[in-house]
């Protein structure tokens, strides 16, 4: 790949360069998609055949109909577009952030009220002083 | 001479989270975890109504609001009349209409083009909470905002977003242009989006209250330095949707003493954490006589 | 080394009249008024058959097809798979659909943002004359595009257009950019547009065969100089549409001499009026080995 | 007026800098909305009707109405956008130009063939040798 990506060793980290976009492209148009109020009512009477209207792989299918962030974001997912999803929800952004993590929403807004998750041991990936 | 120009009096810097709008248009600013944060701002709400410019040059980005996937510019300047807030997926924030300002936001982005910035000219645009929450903070929940504003959008979302050093080039080519428009109007240019704070992945929830002050401290001191600091320093420093702070570099490149003038005088500072999955930062910087 | 990366081969400069198209389009391009103009790039339709490239970045704008006024990018990028010739109003031209080179692109959109250029990405676009008439040119009327083509647009229908010094600037960051991409691709650039012509008002029908000849000159020998011309001079001498030959400054600034090389050699020179109402004319630049 | 505007005494000549296109911003929207086939019919079937849709003045609407091309251009319009005007009408951007000109289209065509308009006498609002 000809991009230079300093990025990639951020622990838990997916920078969204351009071969994201380019890989992303139509699951994050689907959830920009979201954002008017009739598609939302489209989208929640049937997710599969709303889902189906979209070029998009069925691995970012499975994904958005699981709402698994972590697999929409290693399918090109932008955390700014799929967020439309969770709104679509009627999710909070800290019930999707949480969902993230692998911390319940109520760990995660305990750790976020306690200063937030330290950047020790979170700057590179394998670093020791976790 | 130059009170027939227009001239930039302050510049503001502030967090621009999303759930701070919410809890301000939900009535639950007087909450306790929500009240630490309006307390924050409540000195600079004052200051706002003492110092109420005639225009604002807002510097925010958007979140996958106004721009899709389909264009994406890495800096874009509204010159439109109004901007409408947008409907983010819950309907458009209760806040008033933007009103604009066609005339002085022409003459700058001709001036700032001119000056080899390759901006991107919008005319019709709605507006997400990147510009309103700040509009929030500082202007509390009037009728109208008390003033037009210029809204200035920097790409943040596809990286790679433009350099710390370019947006401080930027902020300096803003002031020569503001100050070349032949009207004299009081002019505060904003800074908007960060602190520390990561939306994504595994590591969501990162707070980096040492790295946040220092970028405070040095951004009142040495911002020419600041300036240099690498794209991947705020990534893996400040996390993922960190790198919203380049965009304070702009709004303080703006300001008197980058051009050889006085020190600017620090109006107000806070820093909390957290708002929802965020550090909360804010400046006040005024420009001396 | 430099042999496992992307290298430039050659510029090729052009006008791209709409009427060109057409009257290939109509199967006129042999009566008498259009004969002398596509006889003038027999040689070089003959030429780049025998360098045909990998990939094409052409350098061009959209005439009001792609971008209304609700958005106007000074620089944009093309980075999609493929890209539809445009419904200009008499429905599309019957060309071949451009094929893009999204891996290039982004590459190079993220160099040359990195190098301080504020480009506008552009994922979806429909591409006009501006780009189509100078393949229809060079390839004549094939089944498909000889190679993949990165459509780069300029601004210039709204003032002001970038100076013809940041364009050529634009052209050293391209050929940086090109050159850093570590797959052996031979690539072309081509800047298109102009030559004299207006196309609108009371001075409508404008050409200047003095300035056009004289900018092809010091196109070829001079460029540097060349780019310090400002817009004024473009607008007051080549018409208010001959603006668009700053872009011709992009394609040049990429060359090898640029970078301190050896000049190109001339493989093609032709000047012809008129075309519909402009004053074409054409290059060809081959960097020297 | 702030805009600093160097181009102001080239003779017959209106540059779309950002008054004229914030003057002609709904005229040359209304423009674009006709590259679309089925825009162009409804235009074509009522012109007046259609141009009540845009918040035009009436000073736009008529010069449109009457094909007046420099009216157009004063009142905010771009060629590049105008020209939409012709395409829908089916005349040849060569009428459009004559049209500007005060010359017939043959006379317009002739002084092309012939070599186009010299720039001598046309440089400077009231230049001598015209
Ligand atoms: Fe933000
Ligand atoms: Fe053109």
């Amino acid at each position: 790949m000809a991009l230079d990506k300093p990025y990639r060793d951020i622990p838990g980290t997916t920078i969204f360069d351009a071969e994201q976009s380019r890989l992303g492209y139509h699951l994050n148009q689907f959830c920009m998609s979201l954002m008017k109020a009739e598609n939302r009512a489209r989208f929640k009477a049937d997710e599969r055949a709303y889902l189906d209207q979209w070029p998009m792989t069925e691995e970012q299918k499975q994904a958005v109909l699981a709402r698994d962030l972590n697999r929409c974001l290693a399918a090109g997912g932008n955390i700014y577009f799929l967020a439309k999803i969770g709104a679509t929800d009627g999710r909070s952004f800290q019930y999707m952030a949480a969902s993230m993590t692998g911390m319940s929403q109520e760990e995660y807004a305990a750790m976020m009220l306690a200063g937030g998750r330290s950047i020790a041991g979170n700057r590179v990936t394998g670093e020791k002083n976790k | 001479m130059s009170t027939q120009h227009a001239k930039i009096s302050a510049s503001v810097y502030t967090s621009h989270v999303p759930a701070i709008g919410a809890a301000l248009d939900l009535g639950k600013s007087q909450e306790p975890y929500w009240q630490p944060v309006f307390a924050g701002y409540e000195a600079s709400k004052t200051w706002m109504k003492e110092n109420t410019p005639d225009v604002i040059f807002l510097v925010y980005n958007d979140h996958a609001t106004a721009f899709s996937l389909e264009m994406i510019p890495t800096f874009a300047i509204g010159c439109a009349e109004r901007f409408q807030p947008a409907d983010e997926g819950w309907g458009p924030r209760p806040v008033p209409v933007v009103q604009g300002h066609p005339e002085l936001a022409a003459h700058i982005a001709q001036s700032v083009i001119q000056q080899d910035f390759d901006l991107t000219i919008v005319n019709k645009m709605d507006v997400d909470h990147g510009l309103t929450v700040p509009l929030s903070l500082m202007c509390g929940q009037p009728q109208a905002w008390p003033c037009p504003v210029i809204p200035f959008a920097v790409n943040v979302v596809q990286y790679p977003a433009p350099s710390g050093h370019r947006c401080f080039e930027l902020g300096k080519a803003i002031r020569r242009a503001i100050e070349s428009y032949d009207t004299p109007l009081n002019v505060q240019i904003w800074g908007t989006g960060g602190m520390s704070h990561q939306l994504q992945g595994a590591r969501a929830g990162l707070i980096n209250p040492e790295f946040d002050n220092a970028f405070l401290d040095q951004l009142i001191s040495d911002p020419q330095n600041l300036a240099k600091m690498p794209h991947i320093d705020y990534v893996r420093e400040a996390g993922s949707e960190g790198i919203e702070l380049v965009m304070w570099l702009i709004a303080r490149g703006a300001m008197d003493d980058v051009a050889g003038g006085k020190a600017p005088r620090v109006a107000e500072r806070f820093y909390h954490v957290p708002a929802s999955n965020t550090a909360v930062g804010h400046l006040i910087l005024e420009n001396q006589p």
